[in-house]
């Protein structure tokens, strides 16, 4: 097995080798075709190892490929832990790697970095794979910072452009600020375990949640395990963008849409979800830190829902649904419902993705055109894409029936079960988000699909449907888009899928609670019809009618009244504004403070050339004493002489 | 008594002397007071039994290094009116100085008596003579005897001095007639005398 | 001869060793208070060695050892081998300056 | 008196390189009066060979410790391993001078002459039992080495600096004397081992005694060109013609440090608290200002006078110690500190030709474009100088350091590297000049072979010393033990 | 193979290289760089026995070579390696192996002392860290300063002669210091063996000021705030291969020093005085880090970089006090110093890396002023992959070299204090930030101007340089046992050494 868990590695790695350094040899030809080799054998064997751990049940493996360096007792290895959880992740990740690298064929034909963008999406798909795959904390960091990697690469992928490198260098940033926490997470583990495997660390987690530390003053203790899954959960925010670190995110559609519906929606942005579900044994003892992450995921889960109203351009509002939809995840997981995070991120992954490639199908219509207040009309040019973008504009919004349906649902009903604190308030949130989610999902659909044509003439001649392999993808994620749920909704939320995998107290427990009344999918939706949820996202989905079909003028008039709101929205919060305007300049300010005022002029010009100066003025005042007239000589001489006398009379 | 009254008399002079060396604004001045203070000096130096020396410092310094002094000021011409001004405003400084010297010293060789527990007065010298009690004749024969390497190299010391002021001060004008002795000494026949074949004058 | 031994007077030692030290301060004082004669310097310079010679002498008549006298004898050899030079120098300044003048000392300073 | 002669044959056998040295130099003295000008190379070599005889006399001399002439005479290892030193050093300086001399039409026997009488007076300060001997070969020295400094008669400055330097000199000398009188009258003494075995314990207490000292210190510091009796350095070394320099720079301080060892040390051994206290403050003085006024001087024969009056700081500091650590220390620093200086003079007398002195900082621009071997030359002495390994330049100051540190002066230590980093700048500056300026017109090394041949030779030793230090420090243990 | 004095060779081949390639002069220059880089090869092919034949299992001192030297201080030429000289001894021989090709055409002025000041160099380094006597320790550590010095002076940039006397100065003042208290130990052992000095037993008082007096060297070797403002002012004025002998080697020597001197030796005035080097390393992290933010001309941003990495060496030889204060044990101790070679290696290899590509840059437009370039990429694409691979090894990726070091410095960090390890990992944040700013505004975007326009991608010497330090920094970073075990037995040694009290 352990061969097969390397196969499933290195392909994409080699794969990415081959295309990146010698994408001059190989050709466009050869580029795709070894990339999509090597993840269709990545996705193939994922698919045999799903077999061989979930449909046979076989135990987990857990074992190292080789150490990576051995010291002080501490020994830290590269190697797998394969369970249901990672083969879940596994299957999710190649699959859309593998759509994706198709998609790409299309997407990037044009383009003079073909090679090079299919060897960032392999080694992409490989250092995600490294990430899930980890079985402990060193190499969740290096796959964790190497997906940033990718991701920094892929949205500077137009390196000309000014924005996207802009825009790869925040979002390197962010996550930087993000691996800040996770790092001291991680050494808070080394901390207390002396070691980083994930056994060690999820063995000791009840023992740690004992202890406290001293941290900012001797009077105020802190819980140890608190400090340390609030450091992992940082981690978090920033690779599955969560308020304030979410800034990222939106700035990061520079980049070409296949790695917007890769990374940017389906995968990376994920690992943090992943990563909090993986810990469960650990976040479980420290109920501060679900509280933390129920809050931080609900605020997201809203806010960055109402961004997506104003936005025009298509991306960013798949964008600021996938923060939203981020948020919803991450507050399954502050419920401790980890299974149901987990079950949504995999039901997203599919119908956002599938969301994002339709935009691109869209934007290679439009000639690269994102502005939807340039588009309408485009059904019947584009009825592909069209039917697809709406398979997953009614995922998205949880339309009963279709897996977003399922997994939101389930997560929606799960916190409101939960008693951690805040759980009200993430309530409140989800419930208005789905509204939110409704309308600006349909305002888009509307705005670009329906409607008048308000695209130049020369477009307009020039708009068809995209290639097949552009198109392919659209359609074989359409179909898990809707039904993934059906299947997986049983096993997953309510069954035992997760069973050795995802440790929940019992007084967390809420999904077990759910799963007393759990009567099977088909009793479920019927639930859910007749659930407030289901009225919300329809009230959605009539507003946006309403308000960009029936009566297009009104959301104008809206934002002539509401000024200050539109304006509060239009600047993102001003998260943007404040990074740019305080952080990042204060930063700078600082160093140049430093720069200028602590090295050159304290310690340089005071300090080194003082000194240097005190010499040189020291050396020039004594110099005078030598003035070339013998009777001054002889005068020190005497004084000399009679300074020795003197000391002698004090002496004796 | 006497001897007191002598001693504090020429100390008077050698003082006063000193201080018209110092002070005087001619520098010929300068040299007979310092003439004087030699003189003044070998007086009290017969009173210390060093009669020797007393001579000597007449013979030799006011004999010789005193004339050659004068000798000089008389030979360089030296603008005197210039040289007058003598002590400038740096003199209460330098008084200060000295006095400052001179209590130091006094000091240490009055009042602390430079340490001695022994008699401050002078002992009866008869160690300072020789067999035929005489001053001169003991330190001859510690010149002689143990001090000899002083001696010769006391000799080599004035071999410098003179090798040094002819190094320094000689020199050859062009137009002086002057002894070359090395051109003397190197001089070949072929320099000075020319042969010069006549040819026989014919008889008529 | 008398001595100042048998006599028994007040003047011992130390009168000679405060005299030499007053001729030793006046010597040092010229030679610095003097702005303008070298020539005058060098007097300084014998008045400076009297004053050391005064002090040998005074203690080869105390300690009744003539070793004193012996070095005083070296001494005067010295100076008069030092003034010549002295003054072979000086006269080698005064060709080159025209002047001997302390305060034209000074193309050399700093 | 019926005394039995104090001198012997045995005595004359011990003072025989000096009889030598004195009967050459007055043969050379008459020889060179008959040689005509183009023949004055025969006075040249014969000096040389008078060095050479008088080194071999001096080897051949007994290697214990012995005296003559009634105690005035001391033969031992260390004067021995001096004179040895003196002979070389001298040897070396005449051999740069020729060039120099003969450009200048100042190639005359005289200037030999008067370089073998100095040596004579180094050789007799070095090998002196009692302050009268040490009297005498102090004038011998300065006497020469005052006509010396006016030896080139046309130069104005040489004139004004030999002034200076006799005026201050004869200063110098009537403290010198003042303070042997002193001691004279206190201890009855002036033979130096009768001198040390009249003192005991209670000596560094005795007012009369250190009211000697006090004097007696003044004419050492000024000898040696320590602050504050340092002012005649820079004026004499810079006023000197520079082949002259190179005489004045180096082996004379051989002969000081032997006044220094042979009174402090072992006259006035017992008194060593006293001299020690007084040493600190010279020696600290001789840093401070030794350094910083190098760092303004723009002519590097003055610079290199300040950087002597430095160096003089740490010899001084090796004798304070007053340890045969300390004496070994600062006879290692002298020995090597002559090398340095030797060379470092040289290299200006190399660069120099008729009517250019070379002696401006900044006549050594680009030296390495143009020279470079002279510049690594150079480079090697400067860096030496400064104190920086693996030249011997670093352990010279290392064993001071490791004597002072032994008697606990750890903060002195830490003064003198202080200022020695100080001094590094200034050394550095000559690099600064050799290697990074553009060249100055008309630079070259103009010096014969045998010149360049010896510079090398100089330059290279001490880098080989500073690598192979153990053997002159073994040298100079046994010389010094 | 074992029987050759190894050591020796590679001090005095090098040596005795460079001054026959000076004596060949610049009129046959061309011979001169043919013998240089056949001199450096040879060391570096002579410096992998070391590896080889290496016992990994031991703390002791191999390849040792004992001559008396000076007999009368009881000094010896010894030399030795153990696991904390050898990597460096390797990284060195290697490095210059690099300098040498790098600076193959490049320098036209007197290339012939080029080469062999960095030969000369090359010897008197591994003399540094193979030397078991510390007075021939302190020889090689000053001998260094002078090719040095001559390398930044006369071939650097125009303040070069004000960066090179300040260099001197700066490092000299500091060594001194560190000589006197050689000295005095010297003195109290009567040897100046090394081995003497570890077991020489010393007060509080006499370990504080020997603390202190090796602080003084190895502080601004290293260089630590606030003694640091000699190296980018050096850096920027050096040519590139002095910049990356500086880097890559010189710097180390700091950090050695710690390791080889200061902890062993003084091992209570460490524990007394940690809190001052880690304050100190801490500050590094984060007020250099800020200034290399604004920094405008590309070297010394990457000086000042070089200073934030070099504080994590710093914290991590210091961490093992705190951490056994913190936690009663001294596990995490042996990861912090192993941290801190690590990152000294790594910092070699990744700032050197950096060094030569401004050198590539600098060779062509002859300006490291940020502003002067942008979208270098378009015309060097190849350079540019190289220089975002550098620059996020700077960054600490993981997989690279970088990275390896930082984490477990902080992850050993935390053992001590969480704050030590917050501040250490806000190098996550500001070393990205400044590393990608500087990548973002030079290697991407349009391309900024003609000169940018006319760049010619790397030549095939710059290529096998960077290639072959990609290499080293991709290999540490993807497999650092093969490293980390070498120094293993060393470090749980000077583990013992630093937390034997000597009182």
């Amino acid at each position: 097995m352990e061969k097969i868990y390397l196969a499933i590695l290195l392909a994409p790695l080699f794969a990415s080798i081959v295309a990146g350094l010698f994408g001059k040899w190989v050709g466009r030809a050869g580029a795709h075709t070894v990339t999509i080799l090597g993840v269709a054998v990545s996705f193939a064997l994922s698919v045999y190892v799903f077999n061989h751990h979930v449909l046979q049940g076989q135990p987990a493996f857990d074992g190292a490929v080789y150490t990576w360096l051995e010291t002080d007792g501490l020994t830290l290895e590269i190697g797998f832990l394969v369970d249901q959880l990672t083969v879940l992740m596994m299957l999710v990740v190649t699959f859309v790697s593998l759509m994706v690298h198709v998609y790409t064929i299309g997407y990037m034909h044009d383009d003079d970095g073909y090679q090079r963008f299919f060897s960032y999406i392999s080694l992409f798909t490989f250092s995600m794979l490294l990430l899930v795959m980890s079985n402990n904390f060193l190499q969740l960091f290096v796959g964790w910072e190497l997906v940033g990697l990718v991701s920094y690469l892929l949205i500077g992928f137009w390196y000309k452009r000014p924005t996207a490198i802009f825009a790869n260098m925040k979002a390197f940033l962010v996550n930087r600020v993000g691996d800040f926490g996770f790092i001291l997470g991680i050494a808070g583990v080394y901390y207390f375990t002396d070691s980083l495997r994930y056994s060690d660390a999820f063995a000791a987690a009840p023992a740690i949640a004992d202890v406290y530390f001293h941290l900012f003053s001797t009077n105020t203790t802190e819980n140890a395990l608190t400090i340390i899954c609030v450091g992992l959960f940082i981690g978090a925010m920033g690779k599955s963008a969560q308020v304030p670190l979410h800034v990222w995110l939106p700035d990061s559609m520079e980049g070409p849409t296949p790695i917007s519906a890769l990374i940017h929606a389906a995968t990376m942005v994920t690992a943090g979800i992943f990563m909090v579900a993986r810990m469960s044994p650990m976040f479980e003892y420290s109920e501060t830190t679900l509280t933390f992450i129920l809050v931080i995921g609900a605020t997201t889960a809203l806010f960055m829902g109402f961004l997506g109203l104003v936005n025009n351009d298509i991306k960013r509002v798949v964008a600021y649904s996938t923060l939203s939809q981020l948020g919803y995840m991450t507050v399954a997981l502050g419920a401790s419902a980890y299974a149901a995070g987990v079950f949504h991120l995999m039901t997203h992954a599919f119908f956002k993705a599938l969301l994002f490639l339709a935009a691109g199908s869209v934007i290679i219509a439009m000639h690269h055109e994102q502005d939807m207040r340039r588009m309408g009309g485009l059904r019947k040019y584009l009825p592909i894409t069209y039917w697809t973008c709406l398979i997953g504009a009614l995922a998205l919004i949880g339309f009963p029936g279709f897996s977003g349906f399922f997994s939101k649902d389930g997560l929606i009903e799960a916190v409101a079960e939960s008693t951690i604190p805040g759980a009200g308030y993430a309530l409140f949130a989800v419930m208005a988000g789905v509204f939110v989610t409704a309308l600006y999902t349909f305002r888009m659909v509307f705005m670009t699909f329906h409607g008048k044509e308000r695209m130049d003439e020369h477009t307009r001649e020039h708009l068809h449907e995209s290639p097949w392999v552009v198109t392919l993808p659209l359609v074989l994620l359409a179909i898990p888009s809707i039904f993934i749920g059906w299947f997986t909704i049983g096993p997953v939320l309510f069954g035992d899928y997760f069973r050795d995998v995802i440790f929940v107290l019992p007084q967390h427990d809420v999904l077990a609670k759910l799963g007393e009344q759990w009567h099977g999918p088909a009793a479920f939706v019927l639930h859910g019809v007749q659930a407030p949820v289901f009225w919300l996202a329809a009230a959605g989905v009539a507003t946006a009618w309403f308000l960009y079909l029936k009566r297009p003028d009104i959301p104008d008039a809206i934002q002539a009244r509401t000024r200050g709101l539109n304006r509060l929205l239009e600047n993102k919060y001003y998260f943007d504004w404040f990074n740019e305007n305080y952080l990042a300049a204060g930063a700078r300010a600082f160093g140049r403070i430093f720069w200028k005022g602590g090295d050159r002029m304290l310690i340089d010009g005071a300090l080194v050339d003082g000194s240097a100066r005190v010499v040189g003025w020291l050396a020039g005042v004594i110099r005078h004493v030598q003035s070339g007239y013998l009777y001054h000589y002889a005068f020190a001489m005497i004084i000399g002489l009679a300074a020795l006398l003197a000391y002698l009379l004090v002496r004796t | 008594m006497l001897i007191t009254i002598l001693f504090y008399t020429f100390a008077a002079v050698l003082v006063g002397a000193a201080l018209g060396v110092v002070l005087s604004r001619n520098t010929v001045h300068s040299a007979l007071f310092l003439v004087l203070a030699f003189f003044t000096s070998a007086a009290l130096w017969l009173l210390l039994e060093a009669e020797f020396l007393g001579i000597v410092l007449v013979l030799v310094y006011v004999g010789a290094v005193m004339v050659l002094f004068l000798f000089v000021v008389m030979m360089l011409d030296i603008n005197v009116a210039q040289l007058r001004e003598g002590l400038t405003r740096y003199a209460p400084l330098g008084a200060l100085v000295a006095l400052m010297v001179i209590v130091q010293i006094v000091y240490v060789t009055w009042v602390r008596r430079l340490g001695l527990t022994a008699d401050m007065a002078f002992p009866s010298a008869e160690p300072l003579r020789g067999t035929q009690g005489s001053n001169t004749e003991a330190l001859g024969a510690l010149l002689y005897d143990d001090y000899v390497l002083p001696f010769q190299l006391a000799a080599v010391v004035l071999l410098v001095a003179i090798v040094a002021a002819i190094v320094l001060t000689m020199r050859s004008r062009p137009g002086l007639k002057q002894q070359d002795v090395a051109k003397q000494v190197a001089v070949r026949k072929e320099d000075r005398v020319r042969l010069v074949k006549l040819p026989a004058e014919k008889g008529p | 001869m008398s001595s100042l031994a048998t006599i028994g007077g007040p003047v011992g030692l130390p009168h000679f060793l405060v005299l030499a030290g007053i001729l030793f301060a006046i010597a040092v004082a010229g030679i610095f208070l003097n702005r303008k004669n070298v020539i005058l310097i060098l007097m300084c310079i014998e008045l400076m060695l009297l004053a050391v010679n005064f002090n040998f002498v005074a203690f080869s008549r105390w300690l009744g050892d003539l070793d004193g006298q012996v070095f005083v004898f070296f001494i005067l050899t010295v100076a008069a081998a030092e003034s010549a030079i002295g003054l072979a120098i000086l006269v080698v300044l005064f060709r080159e300056r025209k002047s001997i003048n302390v305060e034209n000392l000074d193309t050399m300073r700093g | 008196m019926n005394t039995t002669p104090v001198a012997g044959a045995a005595d004359f056998a011990l003072v025989a390189p000096e009889i030598f040295l004195l009967c050459a130099a007055c043969a050379i003295l008459l020889i060179d009066l008959w040689l005509p000008q183009r023949l004055r190379q025969v006075t040249y070599l014969l000096s040389l060979v008078a060095l050479v005889v008088s080194a071999v006399l001096v080897a051949g001399l007994p290697g214990e410790r012995m005296t003559a002439f009634g105690g005035t005479w001391i033969s031992d290892p260390v004067a021995k391993l001096l004179k040895l030193v003196t002979c070389g050093t001298v040897a070396a300086v005449f051999l740069y001078s020729r060039d120099y001399l003969l450009a200048r039409g100042l190639f005359r026997g005289e200037y030999f002459v008067l370089g073998l009488f100095a040596t004579l007076g180094i050789f007799v300060m070095v090998s002196s039992g009692s302050l009268l001997t040490m009297y005498m070969g102090i004038e011998l020295l300065a006497l020469s080495q005052y006509a010396l400094v006016a030896f080139d008669r046309d130069s104005p400055v040489a004139a004004e600096s030999a002034m200076k330097y006799f005026v201050l000199g004869a200063i110098a000398s009537g403290a010198l004397l003042y303070g042997i009188s002193i001691i004279y009258g206190v201890t009855g003494t002036f033979d130096l081992d009768e001198l040390a075995a009249g003192l005991d314990g209670s000596a560094a207490t005795n007012v009369g005694l250190l009211f000697g000292l006090a004097f007696l210190m003044a004419g050492i510091a000024f000898k040696f060109g320590a602050v504050p009796f340092h002012m005649w350095v820079p004026d004499v070394y810079h006023g000197a013609p520079t082949s002259v320099t190179l005489f004045l720079g180096a082996a004379p301080k051989l002969a000081y440090f032997a006044l220094a060892l042979r009174v402090l040390a072992e006259g006035l051994g017992s008194a060593v608290q006293a001299w020690q206290d007084m040493l600190i403050v010279l020696a600290v003085l001789s840093l401070v200002v030794g350094n910083l006024v190098a760092v303004a001087q723009t002519n590097l024969k003055r610079m290199l006078a300040y950087s002597t009056i430095s160096n003089v700081g740490f010899i001084l500091l090796g004798i304070l110690a007053g340890t045969p650590d300390g004496y070994r220390a600062a006879l290692f620093y002298v020995v090597t500190y002559v090398i340095m200086a030797v060379g470092s003079f040289a290299m200006i007398v190399a660069l120099s030709r008729r009517g250019f002195e070379a002696d401006r900082i900044d006549d050594f621009r680009g030296l390495a474009q143009k020279s470079p071997w002279f510049a690594w030359m150079m480079l090697f002495l400067m860096v030496s100088t400064a104190g920086v390994p693996p030249f011997v330049g670093f352990f010279a100051k290392l064993y001071v350091l490791q004597a002072i540190v032994d008697v606990g002066f750890v903060w002195l230590a830490g003064v003198a590297v202080l200022f020695s980093v100080v001094g590094a700048f200034y050394y550095l500056r000559i690099v600064k000049v050799m290697f990074f300026d553009e060249p100055a017109p008309g630079l070259a090394v103009s010096a014969s072979g045998s010149f360049r041949f010896l510079l090398s030779v100089n330059a290279l030793a001490v880098l080989a010393l500073g690598l192979f230090s153990g053997a002159l420090l073994d040298a100079i243990n046994r010389a010094l033990p | 193979m074992n029987n050759w004095p190894l050591l020796s060779i590679l001090v005095w081949l090098p040596i005795v290289g460079g001054i026959a390639v000076m004596l060949l002069g610049d009129a046959r220059a061309a011979l001169g760089r043919w013998l240089a880089l056949g001199v450096t090869v040879l060391a570096f092919v002579l410096s992998v026995p070391l590896y080889t034949g290496f016992d990994s299992t031991t703390a002791a001192m191999q390849f040792v070579e004992r001559l008396p030297w000076i007999p009368a201080l009881n000094s010896d030429y010894h030399l030795g390696v153990d696991g904390i000289s050898l990597p460096l001894i390797l990284l060195t021989t290697f490095t210059t192996v690099l300098v040498v090709i790098a600076g193959w055409s490049v320098i036209e002025k007197r290339p012939s002392q080029y080469f062999a000041a960095f030969l000369i160099m090359e010897g008197l380094m591994v003399g540094v860290f193979a030397a078991l006597d510390a007075l021939l320790f302190y020889v090689f550590w000053e001998a260094m300063l002078i090719p040095m010095f001559i390398i930044i002076g006369v071939w650097g940039g125009v303040r070069r002669v004000y960066a090179t006397i300040k260099f001197f100065l700066y490092t000299f003042l500091g060594s001194v210091f560190m000589l006197v208290a050689f000295v005095y130990m010297y003195l109290k052992t009567g040897t100046y063996e090394l081995s003497a000095f570890y077991q020489l037993p010393l007060t509080l008082t006499e370990q504080v000021l020997i603390f202190l007096a090796f602080f003084a060297a190895f502080a601004v070797k290293v260089p630590m705030f606030p003694v640091h403002t000699w190296l980018p002012d050096a850096h920027v004025e050096a040519p590139t291969g002095g910049s990356v002998i500086l880097a890559a080697i010189m710097l180390k020597m700091g950090g050695y020093g710690f390791l080889r001197f200061s902890l062993p030796i003084t091992p209570d005035a460490s524990r007394e005085l940690d809190w001052l080097v880690i304050a100190l390393s801490l500050v590094a992290v984060v007020y250099i880090g800020l200034v290399a933010l604004v920094q405008q001309d590309m070297k010394k941003l990457i000086a000042y970089s070089s200073i934030a990495h070099m504080g994590f060496v710093t914290l991590g030889c210091f961490l093992a006090y705190d951490i056994y204060a913190n936690t009663g044990a001294t596990t995490g101790a042996v990861l912090g110093l192993q941290g801190a070679m690590v990152q000294m290696i790594s910092h070699g290899l990744v700032s050197g890396a950096l060094f030569f590509c401004i050198g590539v840059l600098y060779d062509r437009l002859h300006t490291r002023e940020i502003g002067a370039y942008g979208g270098v990429i378009n015309t060097m694409p190849v350079f540019g992959a190289f220089m975002v691979l550098f620059a996020m090894a700077n960054a600490g990726l993981p997989g690279t070299s970088g990275f390896v070091g930082e984490f477990m410095v902080i992850v050993a960090a935390f053992k001590a204090n969480f704050w030590y390890a917050f501040f250490a990992a806000v190098t996550l944040i500001l070393g990205a930030a400044y590393t990608l700013w500087l990548v973002k505004r030079v290697v991407f975007g349009e391309v900024a101007n003609e000169g940018v326009a006319a760049l010619k991608d790397l030549n095939r010497r710059e290529f096998l340089v960077l290639a072959i330090l990609a290499v080293g920094v991709l290999a540490l970073g993807i497999w650092p046992k093969p490293l980390t075990d070498v120094m293993e037995p060393t470090l749980q040694q000077t583990l013992t050494l630093m937390s034997a009290s000597k009182l």
